[in-house]
């Protein structure tokens, strides 16, 4: 049973990072919504995984939350919303692919790194899990930095919580989990409600971050 | 029915609440303003109650010598301001930059905040306080933008963003720490409550502690406004309602400190530990000489002042990196004296701006002449500010200076420039602010000055006399930091 | 009391005798070695008396300074010129001021001076001034410099232990001793406004620097001022011979004779000064007014130079 | 011979109720907001304080008892508490400041009359007096800087006084960065010293001294600090700036008392603090106090402001103060108590005279300001005819300050000259060789002080009016007149009696380099001796009674032998005399040949002559143009830094969100790196 929960989530896991990698490569835009709302799925998977081995029946919930909030309703409203304000459909990026790739490696190597000189004491199979979560919130973080507009960013963004999810879930027996998974929908609501609001308020043409910051301040 | 017996948590934390509810419901600005003030006045009292019966520390919440200092502060800044804010918001809308719904939203929220920031010192349990802080973050975020102009909503969107990202680090934290603890103090809410780690730290493992800390450290030091984590800071403070400025720079950076500090003790007390000295007092003089420089070219009077509290943080985040009793005294002191002098100083500005019509810097000239009470109010703010006696200020600094050059020369060198080029921006500034020629409104100030009084005489008084009580509490908080 | 103060009071009352004297003898040189026949050595005498029965002529603007500053100068040179050891040291309140105070005494006179040109407004009198203090602003380092060297080599400031040293077998040949004679001569010639820093007897504007500054002086005021000239003349022979010529002054506990000696001895090296500062004044010329730094600046050099030897020697 | 009934013990409680009336006159003064009564009012009482303060400070310095008096407060540092005491050199130091005060306090009562801004000046003016007071009695570092930073402020709200004037803000601005830049070098110089556990009580200080290494960073660090409040060149150039953007009796405390304050400050920590010196100490100092005293009379000469030429003097001063000192550094570190003592001394006496003829040309000028309007000499002229007791007031004050005898000037430079002439009892090869050279220094600028009062004075009261203002000068009133006069009595007696200024010296010099010069009381009108007879004397007394006899003698011999007619007639002038004013020297013109000869290496002096061509009905001009090498050596390219630096960090307040992103992620990657790679 041991041997199989481990590989099973640690399957789970490995898929979640994969899948960031996808996020990370993709520059279309709704194929991006599309992974994400996979990487989402994955992540409702791999909580009910943990709440089956740790026999944690609140998980459920988390795990509920993530798939309907995540996985249906957040991909749906941005599609509508990138329909509505017909944002052009491919994603500029920063830099290059290659070499975002290559720097995502590079993330993960060192979280890896960090996670399995740290955990040491601790059981394996946590030790992978926060390595995995390290390095999709790292890919996350790096995906906001390197993509222009705010829908990847919402997007690098909800992929950071996701790891943040999958470690809270793969703690074991960390209270308030549900709650923070709440808080934390909440806040991702804002930032899409944001979007919306800019929007019909009329004050930006567009959610490229860019024309946000036409409005800064000391610019007279 | 019988009344529960009085518990100053619960009513710390009950009266911003109840008073949200109510706020939230009720029209009419006056009555508004007048229950929140009232209800900021009562949760100060209750505060102060703390200081009389401290409670057993509780399963959720619990009290003691550090978190009472911030409690304290907050709650009483909390009143001022609400009392400046009665005077200020009114005018706001007499002036039409808010509606009456607004209004409502704008009060609520205040309590909401103060709650929040209640919540978020008095916690127990990491995770409920990483709640609070996202709290405090989205309401502050909603005051900020609360002028709907194009900058007010660029500045609260910049806020929103930032500090999510930050709260986002906070978390995974969070999380380790709850790892680390989780094999040695075992499974459930223990292994997140402060009490319990603080008395089992020793035996934690030190590594993951250690990459925790950075997690925390990035994460809640977004909040505290640390370069290179500060652009949210300047515009937040520039673009919101002047009260929230206030609060801001006296309140919510000293709530995201105070996490930072907590998880500060909790490495002090792991043997293995990597000391987070270093990466603390970097940061600091890197926020320091980063403010300081700024401080030059800025062109708006509330976003200077904001970069002059990105300043004084790092001066604090400093002096708590080099540690030790008389660091971490100086750290302590700085930081009472700057949340108070820097909210009397946006209490002076917002009646300035208000009379001036304008937050230009180059706009603002020759007030001691025009208004002389707060032309001179704005000098002894930013003189305290500065440091030069008699401000309490200028007790932190001497102490932190002096105590810093005996081990660290280079550090303390680093420090002093960055105290002296600061200075320079603030005393060009306020020669130009202070005298010359008067420009612009010239219609008396009606608001009252009470808060400011009672911030600055405060400042200056402990600036020559500390009472011993206070001096002794703070000195054992500041065993405590280690 | 009185005795004790009568051999000084005679001394005060010899320089101020001596004095006019001195420049009848340079003027009478001068002519003859010009092959002229010169006025008699009286000459000086008879034009102070007859100044001081003339009336004086004021500008109308002239202050309460202007009509004090005579008496002053001559006050303060008379004073200075008298406290210099002539014919015998160690007077009674010879003490009293040592060669550094005495030559402040004379900077006080000069600063007077310097007043009183500019006191009537003219711009003669500006030009006067303005030179006379650049000139003193070199010329006194330099003096003081010089009294540096002096004071190392005698240990002393003070003008009586300096001469009973100066006669003393152990002061030999000495390079610092020779800067300093240099030095001196060169300040003396500064300070007295003689040739080639200034000349006496010209009264062509522009040159001029001590008589430009008189130039608004008449009678008894004139008289005063020329007097106080004389003295300061005096002041410097007498300084350059106790120091460097005190051969057969009287010392402390002398009787009438020595001092009798001494007086003679005084009166001859006086006459011999004056002869020898003749012969220079006619031998060379007038010298620009802008050329009179480097002059001084030299002498402060020497001064310097002298004070630095005398250290390294006195160190080895 | 204690005054008031007043003993040694107590007398330090009497000086803090002083300071304390004097805070409760500032309050008073804030509260009466400019009312014509406030002014007489915070004079008066600033004078009778300050007076009451002078006799304590005189009786415990005459009767130098063996224990300093000392007090706790409970304020301050809480763990530490308000030490205060007083000690001889403190005692001798309150005299200075109280006596200053009290003669600026008098003169105040008539020139406050003429204040335009009142209300900005009344309440910080005792505040000033009790910052200072403050700073002497203070005995632990805590209370010292405070002080000392308070007295910083309250002078600084006095400099920007009269703000619609765009250069006095500009003053004030330098003047408060610099003092603050100070404040900070002397809080490093007490971290080194309070140790690490902190000992922040100069008695304790005292005791543990400091190691060589450490004590060395001190001295240079407290050289800056007091320094710079001083004005040691380099960090002189507030002072001119300072000085006479004040109030004029402001200016004369400022130039008078804080300048000796700050010297206090110097004397305390380096002498009294930082153990035994080590010899070399001595050429930092003296080296600096040489070129101070040389480049600020020589800036002097440079100016025609007339108060800006009595600040470049103040720095002059400090210089030859600053030397006395670094030659009793010397001395005390190769043991020669005595020559220690005599140079101590000799510093000290000028502390006092400065503060004296200082105070007294400040409040001269201030007479010429409120009776012209004009500070600038160019505009001046023939006062002497309108204002004679100011005339005769400043002219006492400029023969004091050129050093010559028999006034006070003249004696502290003449000790210094006895002091420098024992420099071959030295070892050190580099002191041989210095102080001589320093000696030179020193005799060049006394020479030219001497040429710039000449001119100062010249300029100002002598000759013919320049302006209508000039000619229409009224004499001031008689409180300005009577502060004059008295301070010009003072430098007077300090001339002719200098053997018993000399004698209250002694302990002080005593209790801080260990040696004493002979005492002379009670008959202490004789000759003064520093070392030996044979070496050298001066006896003031006498000399002045020779020059007054003579005076006497030349007037009565021409009452018998020639004549006191005398005619007015116009002015000779070589038979052209021109009536137009225009004609006389100026201030420009006077320093000309000066201004040849130095001015071309050390500012760059330019002058340049347009000349009209035939038939042009304009007047020809000469320019002359100066360059400050201080500044635009030292100071234009920090500040160039500074704001090149704040244009290069500015556009970080201008990036996109993602790039603050960047940041973040940036800052958290290499921390990670940081934690990754950690062994």
């Amino acid at each position: 049973m041991a041997s199989l929960a481990f590989d099973v989530s640690h399957l789970l896991a490995g898929g979640l990072v994969l899948l960031s990698f996808m996020l990370l490569y993709q520059d279309r835009m709704y194929a991006l919504l599309n992974i994400f709302a996979l990487h989402a799925f994955v992540l409702s998977l791999s909580i009910v995984w943990q709440a089956v081995i740790q026999d944690a029946p609140h998980l459920y919930v988390t795990a509920a939350i993530s798939l309907l909030f995540k996985a249906v309703a957040i991909p749906m409203a941005l599609r509508r919303l990138v329909q509505r304000l017909n944002i052009h459909r491919t994603i500029e990026t920063v830099v290059g692919i290659g070499p975002t790739m290559l720097l995502g490696m590079g993330l993960v190597a060192l979280s890896m790194q960090l996670m399995l000189s740290a955990t040491a004491a601790s059981d394996p199979l946590i030790r992978e899990d926060m390595a995995f979560a390290l390095s999709i919130v790292l890919l996350g973080l790096l995906m906001m930095v390197t993509r222009r507009n705010a829908v990847g960013q919402v997007i690098g963004f909800m992929s950071i919580e996701n790891g943040l999810v999958l470690a809270a879930t793969g703690a074991r027996g960390m209270p308030l989990v549900v709650e923070i998974s709440v808080a934390f929908s909440i806040l991702i609501a804002f930032i899409v409600i944001g979007i919306f609001l800019f929007r019909i308020r009329e004050r930006f043409d567009t959610v490229d971050v860019q024309a946000l910051d036409r409005f800064r301040g000391e610019r007279q | 029915m019988s009344v529960p017996p009085f518990d100053p948590v619960t009513a710390v934390l009950a009266i911003p609440l109840g008073a949200a509810a109510i706020l939230a419901l009720l029209p009419g600005y006056r009555l508004a303003s007048r229950i929140n003030v009232a209800a900021a006045a009562l949760t100060f009292l209750a505060a102060l109650a703390l200081l009389e019966a401290r409670p057993t520390p509780g399963r959720f919440f619990f009290v003691d010598d550090l978190n009472i200092v911030f409690v304290v502060l907050s709650t009483f800044v909390g009143f001022t301001t609400s009392m400046f804010s009665a005077g200020y918001i009114a005018h706001e809308l007499d002036t039409g930059r808010l509606t009456p719904v607004y209004l409502r939203f704008y009060h609520a929220m205040y309590q909401i905040l103060m709650f929040a920031m209640n919540l978020a010192l008095l916690a127990n349990v990491i995770g409920l306080m990483w709640v609070a802080v996202e709290l405090a973050t989205l309401t502050t975020v909603l005051m900020v933008g609360v002028y709907r102009t194009h900058e007010a909503l660029e500045a609260a969107w910049k806020y929103f963003i930032l500090g999510s990202v930050g709260i986002a680090l906070a978390l995974f934290g969070t999380i380790l720490v709850y790892m680390t603890a989780q094999p040695v103090v075992g499974q459930g809410l223990d292994a997140m409550m402060w009490t319990v780690l603080m008395r089992q730290a020793a035996g934690f493992d030190a590594t993951l502690l250690n990459l925790a800390f950075v997690f925390l450290f990035l994460g809640y030091g977004t909040k505290v406004g640390l370069v290179p984590l500060h652009a949210w800071l300047p515009d937040a403070h520039a673009e919101g309602p002047t009260p929230i400025s206030a609060v801001l720079s006296g309140l919510l950076l000293n709530v995201a400190l105070y996490a930072i500090l907590r998880f500060k003790m909790l490495l002090a007390a792991n043997a293995e530990a990597i000391a987070p000295g270093p990466l603390m007092m970097t940061l600091g003089l890197v926020s320091l000489v980063f403010a300081a420089f700024m401080l030059y070219r800025r062109r708006d009077i509330k976003r200077f002042f904001a970069y002059s509290s990105i300043e004084h943080m790092g001066i604090i985040v400093f002096a708590f990196g080099v540690g030790g009793p008389l660091a971490n005294f100086a750290g302590l002191l700085h930081m009472t004296m700057h949340s108070l002098t820097k909210s009397a100083i946006f209490f002076v500005v917002g009646h300035i701006t208000r009379i001036k019509g304008t937050q230009k810097i180059t706009e603002i000239t020759g007030l001691t002449e025009s208004h002389p009470m707060l032309g001179w109010l704005l000098i002894a703010g930013v003189a305290a500010i500065a440091g030069l006696p008699p401000s309490g200020i200028f007790v932190s600094e001497f102490l932190l200076v002096s105590s810093t050059f005996y081990q660290q020369k280079l550090l303390a060198l680093v420090l002093v420039f960055g105290l002296l080029v600061a200075l320079g921006a603030l005393v060009m500034r306020l020669a130009g602010f202070a005298f010359g020629k008067p420009v612009g409104g010239m219609e008396p100030s009606r608001m009252s000055y009470a808060p400011i009084f009672l911030h600055l005489g405060f400042v200056f008084v402990a600036g020559i006399y500390q009472p011993a009580a206070f001096v002794a509490w703070l000195r054992h908080v500041a065993v405590l930091l280690g | 009391m009185i005795r004790e103060l009568a051999p000084f009071g005679a001394q005060m009352l010899l320089v101020l005798l001596l004095a006019p004297l001195l420049q009848g003898i340079t003027v009478r040189v001068k002519a003859r070695l010009l092959r002229r026949r010169g006025p008699p050595l009286i000459q000086p005498y008879r034009d102070l008396a007859r100044l001081l029965r003339k009336e004086v002529v004021l500008a109308e603007n002239a202050s309460w300074l202007f009509r004090a500053a005579p008496y002053l100068i001559f006050a303060l040179s008379w004073v200075a010129a008298s406290l210099v050891p002539t014919f015998a040291i160690d007077l009674p309140l010879g003490r009293s001021a040592d060669l550094i105070a005495i030559v402040a005494l004379l900077a006080t006179a000069r600063f007077f001076l310097a007043l009183a040109g500019l006191d009537v407004g003219t711009s003669f009198g500006g030009i006067g001034s303005s030179r006379e203090v650049m000139i003193a602003s070199l010329a006194e380092p330099a003096m003081i410099m010089i009294i540096f060297s002096l004071a190392l080599v005698a240990g002393s400031t003070a003008l009586s232990t300096i001469s009973v040293f100066a006669m003393s077998p152990e002061v030999g040949l000495r390079v610092s001793l020779g800067l300093a004679l240099v030095g001196l001569i060169m300040v003396a010639i500064a300070e007295n406004a003689r040739i080639p820093v200034d000349n006496p007897a010209t009264h062509l504007e522009l040159t001029m620097v001590h008589e430009a500054m008189v130039l608004e002086y008449s009678g008894r005021h004139l008289a005063l001022i020329e007097a106080a000239a004389a003295l300061k003349l005096l002041l410097y022979m007498s300084l350059l011979a106790c120091i460097f010529a005190p051969w057969g002054i009287a010392d402390a506990e002398a009787d009438w004779t020595a001092w009798a000696i001494g007086g003679g001895a005084y009166v001859a090296k006086l006459a011999a000064g004056c002869v020898a500062l003749a012969v220079f004044e006619t031998a060379i010329a007038k010298m620009r007014v802008f050329r009179v730094p480097e002059f001084l600046g030299v002498a402060l050099m020497l001064g310097l130079l002298a004070t630095l030897l005398r250290l390294v020697s006195r160190s080895l | 011979m204690s005054a008031l009934g007043v003993s040694a013990a107590t007398s330090v409680v009497v000086i803090l109720w002083c300071v304390a009336a004097l805070i409760g006159v500032a309050v008073c003064a804030i509260l009466a907001k400019g009312r014509a009564a406030a002014t007489a009012f915070v004079y008066t009482v600033s004078f009778v304080v300050t007076a009451v303060a002078t006799a304590i400070a005189l009786s415990h310095l005459l009767e130098a008892p063996a224990s300093p008096a000392a007090t706790v407060l409970p304020a301050g540092l809480a763990w530490t508490g308000a030490h205060f005491r007083i000690d001889a050199l403190a005692a001798f130091f309150l005299v200075v400041v109280n006596l200053g005060g009290a003669a600026a306090s008098l003169y105040g009562l008539g020139y406050g009359r003429h204040e335009t801004a009142p209300e900005r000046v009344l309440p910080f003016y005792p505040a000033f007096l009790a910052g200072m007071n403050l700073v002497v009695i203070a005995a632990d570092a805590f209370t010292f800087l405070l002080s000392w930073e308070f007295m910083s402020l309250a002078s600084w709200a006095l400099v920007v006084a009269h703000h619609h004037v765009a250069e006095n803000i500009r003053a004030g601005t330098i003047y408060l960065l610099m003092a603050s830049f100070g404040t900070l070098a002397l809080l490093l110089a007490f971290g080194l010293l309070a140790g690490a556990e902190g000992t922040y009580v100069f008695s304790a200080i005292a005791e543990r001294g400091a190691a060589p290494p450490v004590a060395a960073l001190v001295l240079a660090l407290v050289l800056i600090g007091t320094g710079s409040k001083a004005g040691l060149v380099p960090l002189h150039v507030w002072l001119p700036l300072a000085h006479p953007a004040a109030p004029n009796h402001v200016s004369a405390l400022m130039s008078g008392v804080m300048t000796k304050v700050a010297v206090y400050g110097f004397i305390r920590i380096v002498f009294d603090l930082l153990g035994p010196p080590v010899w070399w100490w001595s050429m930092l100092v003296l080296g600096l106090a040489g070129i101070t005293a040389v480049l600020g009379v020589l800036y002097a000469l440079m100016q025609h402001d007339l108060k800006r030429l009595l600040a470049y003097h103040t720095v002059e001063n400090i210089g030859i103060i600053f030397i006395g000192l670094g030659l009793a550094l010397a001395f005390e570190a190769n043991g020669l108590a005595v020559a220690a003592a005599l140079a101590f001394t000799a510093a000290l006496f000028h502390v006092l005279n400065h503060s004296v003829f200082k105070s007294l040309l400040f409040f001269g000028s201030g007479a010429v300001l409120s009776a012209t309007g004009e500070r600038d000499m160019e505009h001046l002229g023939g006062l002497i005819h309108r204002m004679p007791q100011t005339a005769f007031a400043f002219l006492v004050g400029s023969a004091a300050i050129s050093a010559l005898p028999p006034l006070n000037g003249f004696v502290s430079e003449w000790l210094t000259f006895q002091a420098i002439l024992l420099s071959p009892a030295l070892p050190q090869w580099g002191l041989r060789l210095l102080i001589p050279a320093v000696g030179a220094m020193l005799a060049l600028s006394a020479a030219l002080a001497a040429a710039c009062f000449v001119k100062a004075f010249g300029v100002s009261f002598l000759g013919r009016p320049r302006s209508r203002a000039a000619a229409r000068a009224r004499e001031v009133d008689g409180f300005s007149i009577a502060a004059m006069l008295g301070l010009a009595a003072l430098c007077v007696a300090g001339g002719v009696l200098p053997g018993v200024v000399m004698d209250a010296l002694g302990p002080v010099a005593r209790d801080l380099v260990g040696g004493q010069l002979a005492v002379r009381a009670p008959d202490a009108w004789l000759p003064i001796v520093p070392i030996a007879e044979s070496r050298s004397s001066y006896n003031g007394l006498v000399i002045f009674a020779l020059v007054a006899g003579a005076v006497l003698f030349a007037a009565a011999a021409i009452r018998i032998f020639g004549t006191g007619a005398a005619r007015r007639s116009p002015a000779w002038d070589c038979g052209f005399p021109d009536p137009s004013p225009a004609t006389q020297y100026s201030a420009t013109s006077f320093a000309q040949p000066i201004r040849r000869v130095f001015g071309g290496m050390i500012f760059a002096a330019r002058e340049q002559v347009e000349m009209p061509r035939p038939g042009e009905m304009r007047p020809a001009r000469l320019r002359v143009a100066l360059r400050d090498p201080v500044w635009e050596m030292l100071y234009a390219p920090i500040g160039m830094a500074v704001s090149r630096a704040a244009d290069r960090l500015n556009p970080l307040q201008f990036l996109t969100i993602r790039r603050y992103l960047g940041l973040v992620f940036f800052a958290l990657l290499s921390v990670l790196m940081v934690l990754a790679l950690w062994p």
